[in-house]
């Protein structure tokens, strides 16, 4: 029983990042109807920067998860700016072809600039550790990681569906010339939402850093899992996405202890099952016809 | 952004065909893409060539889906890789000439197709794209899982190339791209076929507009799982003759960029164009050829390069781009001559 | 059919130019137009407008004061859904000026002519499926202080109140029609481009958006209206623009319209 | 054809193929082996180059030589078009290195038709020795069952009785955990579980609670790359650190410069070559480091090593004839600056040399030096008998 | 499920009985019993929301009813796909314009006659075979007045003028049971009066319902109109019946209508 609790308390541990990851991606579908492929290399963007942070500035991890993001930030408005904004009025599917080809380039220019082995990052100070309840323990930052998705993740949430700003650039990007005609400056909305969730995609990374391998190549097989989780979750769905993270991450930490090798697949055959039933995933709005 | 929106996938297929069925523009170019095909492998190192002829059906394979029934498969490595598994077990398994096991593995390639699209097509856009590179993901899982039939990581190494005890054809590869390419050109045959048929017709409509079709008696479900079937028979048609060539299969044909690389080349060519594949093929195979042995270090710079600018630049692909061109050059002509 | 319908066009026109003084006297005195002292609301002046090649409107001038109502009518493709587009600042292949207040618009921007007081209507009413009935109607900026209310919105078309959480493009053809004027009211512009307001209305519906049409011509709105229902469109407009061809051939107080009504009909197919 | 179809060119039995030796470098110059050996394999071999033409001076046997180079981006099939394209069109007489074992095994098909030589660096696999061996090509730095011998051996018999083992699931995380079992056996020990875990991977945290059930003194981890860096961050967070031992089945010092000393101090791994071990190898890692800025992998010194070997052994041949070659180099044996004890063992073809058990150092005195060797294991203990597997066919 | 019942004169050709669909709790179509007779044009008017559209989708498949039944010439196709009613003689014209953007007219209307001979499933025959199809959509066309389009693409349209193309579409089809949703909604007045005609000359030997908010053409083509009211049957029978009712006027008409 208690192992049972243990590998519990780890899968929503890990529920909660793949959560924090999967957002920015929700984020961005759910409002400028973008599936961002490019996800993964911010992602990995976000953690090599941390990395050079501490490597070249001495900058730490408190100041990494605040500096990180405002760079992504800025370098998602760039992307936008310069890249995505060109295909918004098209098939999504052009920006999804736009961010593979960005996404090649970026880890490419990472590797090129920082190599292929990876970069060295550690605990940050008072995060190491483990806390021990009877048998089951769980360490530090695994907790804290956890924590800190959840509570951003609700912030990010209310965001998105209290406010005007997930209405006007939802309706912005449905159809941008139409709204501009009821007055609405798309441009000023559009660019830092989309640099928001890329913002979010570095954080993820900074909060990775100090427990995955910092490699260029970090987020290539991540954002497949990551997509799993958002089509589960139901595509463009903010809860979605973060109730499917749990679950994703329970599910493979049951799937490591009770079938070890099939762990990554039982993912996929989650997924599979759930479009069968829903085809727009969990919370997923019914695709617009 | 632009003012006139077409949520589509912007292909510009009906624009009525400047050249006339009868024209002998038409067989002319014909006879120039035949004999690029029989000169290709005096420019190019044979195997590149017959490389160039794999990745280009693969790529028209695709073009069918994406172009002719808007669905962009993201897991089409699923077909290509599982075909050149299952063309190699069965040349080693009972030594049979090579097309015999490259039809074997392009049938299997549509039996896994088939529960595939099933499930896939009840979504489209985006949501496909991304169902269908999980299905791939799966696949690669499996295979790899089967190891003692795939060989792992290792892949599946020396897979013959029986030939009716042709030496030329079995050891010389100049010689086995001939044999090779009269089954990607058989390939490319069945796709342009379906394209320009009433069933090809049909695929259109269900692209532009899903509902409309239903309303006019056709069952759009239907038609997608046709198309996605023969889409994957192709591909797999394509990753048989590849896992012949080189005399290998290996877990990187299943796996997530090569389906990524096989949407650059069709993008690269153009969508919704067909033969723009096989020119999206030549410029990408060839590039990687070169620069593998160029020295240059950031080739995904290139390739990632080409496609940002292809998708913001030249949406029609090269094909699509010169053929526009073409078109706008004989109208004016036309024009010309009429005032 | 159409062909016929050009030559028959040309004939008319040439009458027309014979013709020409006596229509203006019937304008003027319906109209206070810019030649009477009052500024106008909107002045577009020899507007002309391409697809491509394609050229739909040739040299289109119209004037709208502030609480007046203008119609354009004419046959299904004569140009005027393009030229509220040009208005709007949507349709960008155009020549000639459109001012608002006396002052060129120029190459402005569509949210910044939507600011500057112009609201828009589209023919196939631009409802956002990804949004709600509610969401739809909060998403444009209040721009004048004259802007309706939520209660008052809800007041007038109760049927938007009871689907409010619904999404926009679930409702009903007619409720989807409602709910774009209804949006268009939210922010109080002072010009009005209405395109097809009545289509797939209600009769009774209709006359409820009669009634909304003259009250806020009252408060001081102009609207230019573009219209295929005659009735409808003599009941609430003051002049009347008859576009064939993407040319204005006919400029016509309402009464003009009413005495000339049915010859109107049988030669223009309105 | 004159399409350049290959065919074997009767090289003259007597004098060099085209009056010159080329060397072909196929490796990964971009992807997840660039550090490990890239680009700058190719300066390592030139060093052989350099060193053979100042031995041989004017009686040198191959005055020109020539180095071709290709990515092949760890794809099988750019390997392999690669190395047909270099035996036949640059007219190679070796290709050396190919890391990733799906493209050692395509290019070893391509040397076997070809009839040409071929060196294998930096794969693993033993397959290259065993089931897919042949007359052309030999496999010269490490094999994973070294690996096995070299660290699950020693650590056994050092006490570390009882194990766990967490492995990927593929091939090569599937020998490793083969050959490790048995090798803890062989000495005494036993193996609670092996576990697998999905490939690639980046969240351990359960499969490391799950090593850690039944108290081992020893958890093998047999990941390579960015997953062992990804297991021994996060057993550096669970609360087995300290109290279980962690030995790796494969690591390179280049996983070592990426994490940081103090994350692997006290690691336990098999090293097939360190730079600072004595004197020899740290005067060649010196000039190496004059024209790379970087310290030398194990791969480079290999490269170096074969591609010595082999200009050595067309100085005595007299010829670049691979047959001939292939006669001089079976059963040599061999000391230089990365073969000690070296043979180029006839009946495999695999090279056996000897190799270090080497433990992580708990902080670094200079950039690289991150590796105390704790133990040679002599070359016959580390390799075994022959593979078996292998007929030469 | 399949219960084929000879097809009587005497029954109606199409049947609702008790037909209901909810949206989320909301009846937009509440206990509808309708009954067409053959060969009748049928109104089917209401205010904004009453469920027109609804019973439209719900007749053709694209909706499946939440309970109730809907009989077409002595078949059950309660909760059938759209692509299984329509080869049945059933063919629909939307409310809100729906066309292939891309395609030419023409292209069109060869998709709509080709439907019913299978041909469309032969991918080894070639694209020209449509073209045997030319003649007649030509002649509808012509008869909707876009004969001169023909090989312009739907996208260049103007409003009005798809409307008319949907009406065409509708009538490749050759159904025995055509509905019109609001066939005449943004058109001139001529154009009115052109589909008025149009809808009775092809309506010889066909069963027609459609939707319109125009007086005119319903007093002009129905031979019966059923009035909805939220979902419900609100009253039916012959127009100036109809029209005369208090009821009708209240809630649909208004104040007196010309
Ligand atoms: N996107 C387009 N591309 C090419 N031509 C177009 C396009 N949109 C409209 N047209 C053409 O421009 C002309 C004017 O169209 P417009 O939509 O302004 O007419 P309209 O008067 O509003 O007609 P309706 O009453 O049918 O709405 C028509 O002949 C139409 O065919
Ligand atoms: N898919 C749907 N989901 C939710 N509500 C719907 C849906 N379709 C229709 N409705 C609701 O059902 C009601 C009936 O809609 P319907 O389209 O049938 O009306 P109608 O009678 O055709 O009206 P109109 O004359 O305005 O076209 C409307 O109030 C609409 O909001
Ligand atoms: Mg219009
Ligand atoms: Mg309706």
């Amino acid at each position: 029983m208690s192992e049972f609790i243990q590998y519990t308390l780890q899968g929503l541990a890990a529920g909660g990042f793949y959560a924090l990851s999967a957002l920015g991606l929700a984020v961005i579908f759910g409002v400028l109807g973008v599936v961002n492929f490019s996800h993964g290399a911010c992602y990995m963007l976000g953690a090599v920067i941390a990395a050079v942070l501490l490597a070249e500035l001495s900058l730490g991890f408190w100041v990494a998860l605040v500096v990180v993001p405002v760079i992504m930030f800025g370098f998602g408005v760039l992307m936008e700016r310069l890249l995505v904004q060109w295909l918004l009025a098209l098939d999504p599917l052009y920006n999804f072809l736009l961010t593979f080809g960005l996404t090649l380039i970026l880890v490419e220019a990472v590797k090129l600039r920082y190599g292929v082995s990876g970069l060295p990052y550690e605990i940050p100070a008072g995060l190491g550790g483990q806390v021990t309840v009877g048998s089951v323990n769980l360490s530090v930052y695994a907790i804290f990681a956890c924590v800190f998705s959840v509570v951003l993740c609700l912030a990010v949430g209310l965001l998105m569906t209290r406010t005007r700003i997930g209405m006007i650039v939802r309706a912005a990007t449905e159809d941008p010339g139409r709204t501009r005609a009821l007055g609405i400056n798309v441009g000023r909305w559009v660019t830092p939402v989309f640099g928001f969730g890329i913002a979010l995609a570095g954080l993820a990374g900074v909060l990775a850093a100090p427990t995955r391998a910092i490699t260029a190549e970090m987020g290539s097989n991540f954002i497949i899992i990551l997509f799993a989780v958002v089509v589960i979750g139901g595509l463009g769905s903010i809860l979605g996405a973060v109730v499917a993270g749990f679950l994703v991450g329970l599910v493979e930490a049951y799937g490591v202890a009770y079938a070890p090798a099939y762990a990554q697949i039982v993912i996929f055959v989650l997924m599979a099952a759930v479009i069968l039933v829903r085809p727009s995933g969990l919370f997923g709005r019914e695709e617009v016809a | 952004m632009s003012e006139q929106m077409t949520a589509k996938v912007d292909v510009d297929l009906a624009q009525p065909s400047i050249l006339s069925r009868r024209s002998p523009w038409r067989y002319l170019m014909l006879l120039a893409g035949l004999a690029v095909l029989v000169m290709l492998p005096y420019w190019i190192y044979p195997p590149v060539a017959m490389d160039i002829l794999c990745w280009g059906l693969f790529a028209i394979s695709v073009d069918l889906l994406l172009g002719f029934t808007g669905l962009l498969s993201f897991g089409h490595a699923a077909f290509w890789g599982g075909s050149a598994y299952c063309t190699g077990l069965i040349a080693i398994t009972w030594g049979v000439p090579f097309p015999v096991a490259v039809i074997g593995g392009s049938v299997f390639a549509m039996l896994i197709a088939w529960p595939i699209g099933w499930l896939s097509v009840r979504r489209t856009g985006i949501y496909f794209a991304m169902v269908t590179l999980a299905f791939a993901q799966m696949i690669y899982f499996i295979a790899n899982q089967l190891r003692d039939l795939t060989g792992g990581e290792n892949g599946l190494q020396g897979i013959p190339r029986t030939f009716f005890g042709i030496d030329a054809v079995e050891n010389d590869s100049f010689y086995f791209y001939y044999a090779g390419a009269v089954l990607i050109v058989i390939g490319i045959a069945i796709a342009w076929q379906v394209v320009n048929s009433p069933f090809g017709r049909v695929l259109t409509a269900v692209r532009d507009n899903p509902a409309r079709a239903r309303a006019l008696g056709y069952d759009v479900e239907v038609f997608k799982i046709k198309a996605f079937v023969i889409s994957a028979g192709l591909a797999g048609l394509a990753g048989g003759v590849f896992a012949i060539s080189h005399g290998f299969a290996s877990l990187q044909e299943l796996a997530w960029t090569t389906s990524g690389k096989v949407v650059l080349i069709t993008v690269l060519g153009g969508i919704g164009t067909l033969w723009g594949g096989l020119v999206g093929a030549g410029v990408v195979v060839t590039l990687e050829d070169y620069l593998s042995s160029s020295g240059f270090e950031g080739i995904g710079l290139i390739t990632g390069g080409i496609f940002v600018v292809i998708v913001l630049l030249f949406r029609h692909g090269i094909w699509g781009t010169a053929r526009n061109a073409l078109r706008r050059f004989v109208l004016d002509r036309r024009r010309a001559t009429r005032d | 059919m159409s062909e016929r319908m050009s030559e028959r066009m040309s004939e008319r026109m040439g009458e027309r130019t014979t013709e020409r003084s006596s229509t203006t006297t019937t304008t003027a005195d319906a109209n206070r137009g810019p030649d009477d002292g009052v500024p106008a609301l909107l002045s577009v002046t020899d507007l002309s407008a391409w697809y491509g090649e394609a050229r739909v409107l040739t040299d289109v001038s119209v004037t709208v004061a502030p609480g007046e109502v203008a119609t354009l009518v004419g046959r299904n493709g004569a140009g005027k859904t393009t030229l509220l587009r040009s208005v709007m600042g949507l349709h960008k292949q155009v020549k000639g000026t459109v001012s608002l207040d006396g002052s060129d618009l120029g190459r402005r921007s569509p949210d910044a002519r939507a600011r500057a007081g112009i609201g828009w209507v589209p023919d196939d009413r631009g409802i956002y499926a990804s949004l709600s009935v509610e969401e739809n109607l909060m998403l444009p900026p209040v721009v004048h202080d004259s802007a309706w209310s939520m209660e008052k919105v809800y007041d007038h078309f109760p049927v938007l109140a009871q689907r409010r959480d619904f999404p926009g493009t679930k409702l009903s053809g007619g409720e989807q029609q409602m709910l774009a004027m209804a949006r268009v009211l939210r922010m109080g512009s002072r010009l009005l481009l209405l395109d097809e307001p009545s289509e797939g209305l209600a009769p009774v519906i209709v006359q409820r958006i009669g009634e909304i049409i003259r009250e806020i011509k009252a408060q001081g709105v102009g609207v230019l209206l573009v219209e295929q229902n005659v009735a409808f469109a003599r009941s609430v407009a003051d002049r009347h623009y008859l576009l064939a061809q993407g040319k204005v051939v006919e400029h016509l107080s309402n009464d003009a319209l009413a005495a000339r009504e049915s010859e109107l009909l049988t030669h223009l197919g309105m | 054809a004159c399409g350049g179809a290959g065919g074997p060119q009767a090289a003259a039995a007597g004098g060099l193929s085209d009056d010159k030796v080329v060397i072909g470098l196929l490796n990964d110059q971009s992807g997840v082996y660039k550090d490990l050996s890239g680009p700058n394999s190719k300066v390592a071999i030139q060093m052989a180059i350099d060193d053979y033409k100042a031995k041989y001076a004017d009686k040198a046997v191959a005055k020109d030589i020539e180095i071709v180079t290709a990515d092949h981006q760890n794809k099988a099939d750019i390997a392999n078009s690669k190395a047909q394209e270099m035996y036949d069109r640059q007219k190679a007489d070796i290709i050396l290195d190919v890391p990733n074992s799906a493209a050692a095994l395509a290019v070893a098909t391509q040397a076997k038709n070809k009839k040409k030589l071929y060196i294998n660096i930096g794969a693993g696999t033993t397959a290259l020795t065993g089931a897919s061996c042949n007359k052309y090509t030999f496999h010269w730095a490490y094999n994973t069952a070294v690996l096995a011998r070299g660290t699950a051996g020693t650590i056994t018999q050092e006490g570390g009785k009882s194990w766990n083992i967490v492995y990927p699931d593929y091939a090569f995380g599937q020998d490793m955990n083969k050959s490790f079992s048995a090798e803890v056996t062989k000495n005494g020990g036993t193996v609670g579980q092996s576990i697998a875990s999905p490939f690639p991977s980046d969240n351990f945290a359960t499969f490391i609670t799950k090593a850690g059930e039944g108290n081992p003194k020893v958890i093998g981890s047999m990941h390579a790359g960015g997953d062992l860096i990804n297991f021994v961050k996060q057993f550096n967070q669970s609360s087995l650190k300290g109290k279980v031992q962690l030995a790796v089945g494969l690591m390179f010092i280049t996983d070592i410069h990426s994490l940081g000393v103090d994350q692997f101090a006290g690691t336990q791994f098999t090293d097939a070559w360190y730079w600072n071990f004595d004197a020899e190898n740290k005067k060649w890692a010196d000039r190496f480091t004059e024209k790379t800025n970087t310290r030398p992998s194990f791969a480079h010194a290999a490269n170096y090593s074969a591609a010595m070997n082999y200009l050595e052994a067309v100085q005595e041949a007299g010829t670049d004839n691979a047959d001939t070659i292939v006669g001089k180099l079976e059963g040599k044996k061999i000391n230089d600056v990365f073969l000690r004890n070296g043979e180029i063992r006839k009946a495999d073809h695999a090279v056996t040399h000897d190799v270090y058990l080497a433990k992580v150092k708990s902080s670094a005195p200079e950039e690289w030096d991150y590796e105390d060797i704790e133990k040679t294991i002599p070359a016959a203990e580390a390799y075994g008998e022959a593979n078996p597997a292998c007929t030469m066919g | 499920m399949h219960e084929e019942v000879p097809a009587l004169t005497a029954t109606p050709l199409l049947e609702t009985r008790s037909l209901t669909k909810e949206f989320r709790g909301f009846r937009a179509v509440s206990g509808v019993d309708l009954a067409v007779e053959r060969g009748t044009i049928h109104a089917l008017v209401g205010p904004n929301g009453a469920g027109k559209t609804t019973l439209f989708n719900l007749l053709t498949g694209f909706l499946t009813p939440t309970s109730g039944t809907v009989h077409f010439d002595g078949h059950d196709i309660t909760g059938k796909a759209p692509e299984q009613i329509a080869p049945l003689g059933i063919a629909r014209s939307f409310q809100i314009t729906s066309l292939f953007e891309a395609m030419t007219l023409q292209e069109h209307l060869e998709l709509a006659l080709a439907s019913p001979t299978g041909l469309a499933n032969q991918w080894w025959r070639s694209v020209a075979r449509l073209s045997r199809f030319r003649k007649r959509s030509l002649e509808l066309l012509d008869q909707v007045g876009l004969a001169d389009r023909a090989g312009a693409p739907a996208s260049s349209l103007a409003y009005g003028q798809k409307r008319a193309l949907e009406l065409a579409i509708a009538m490749a089809l050759d159904p025995k049971l055509l509905l019109l949703d609001e066939p005449t909604a943004g058109m001139g007045l001529e154009d009115v009066d052109r589909t008025i005609g149009l809808v009775k000359s092809l309506s010889a030997g066909r069963t027609v319902v459609f939707v319109d908010h125009n007086m005119h053409v319903v007093g002009s083509l129905a031979d019966r109109v059923t009035v909805l009211q939220s979902g419900q049957v609100l009253a039916e029978g012959p127009y100036d019946q109809v029209r005369a009712d208090e009821r009708v006027i209240t809630a649909y008409l208004g104040a007196v209508h010309e």
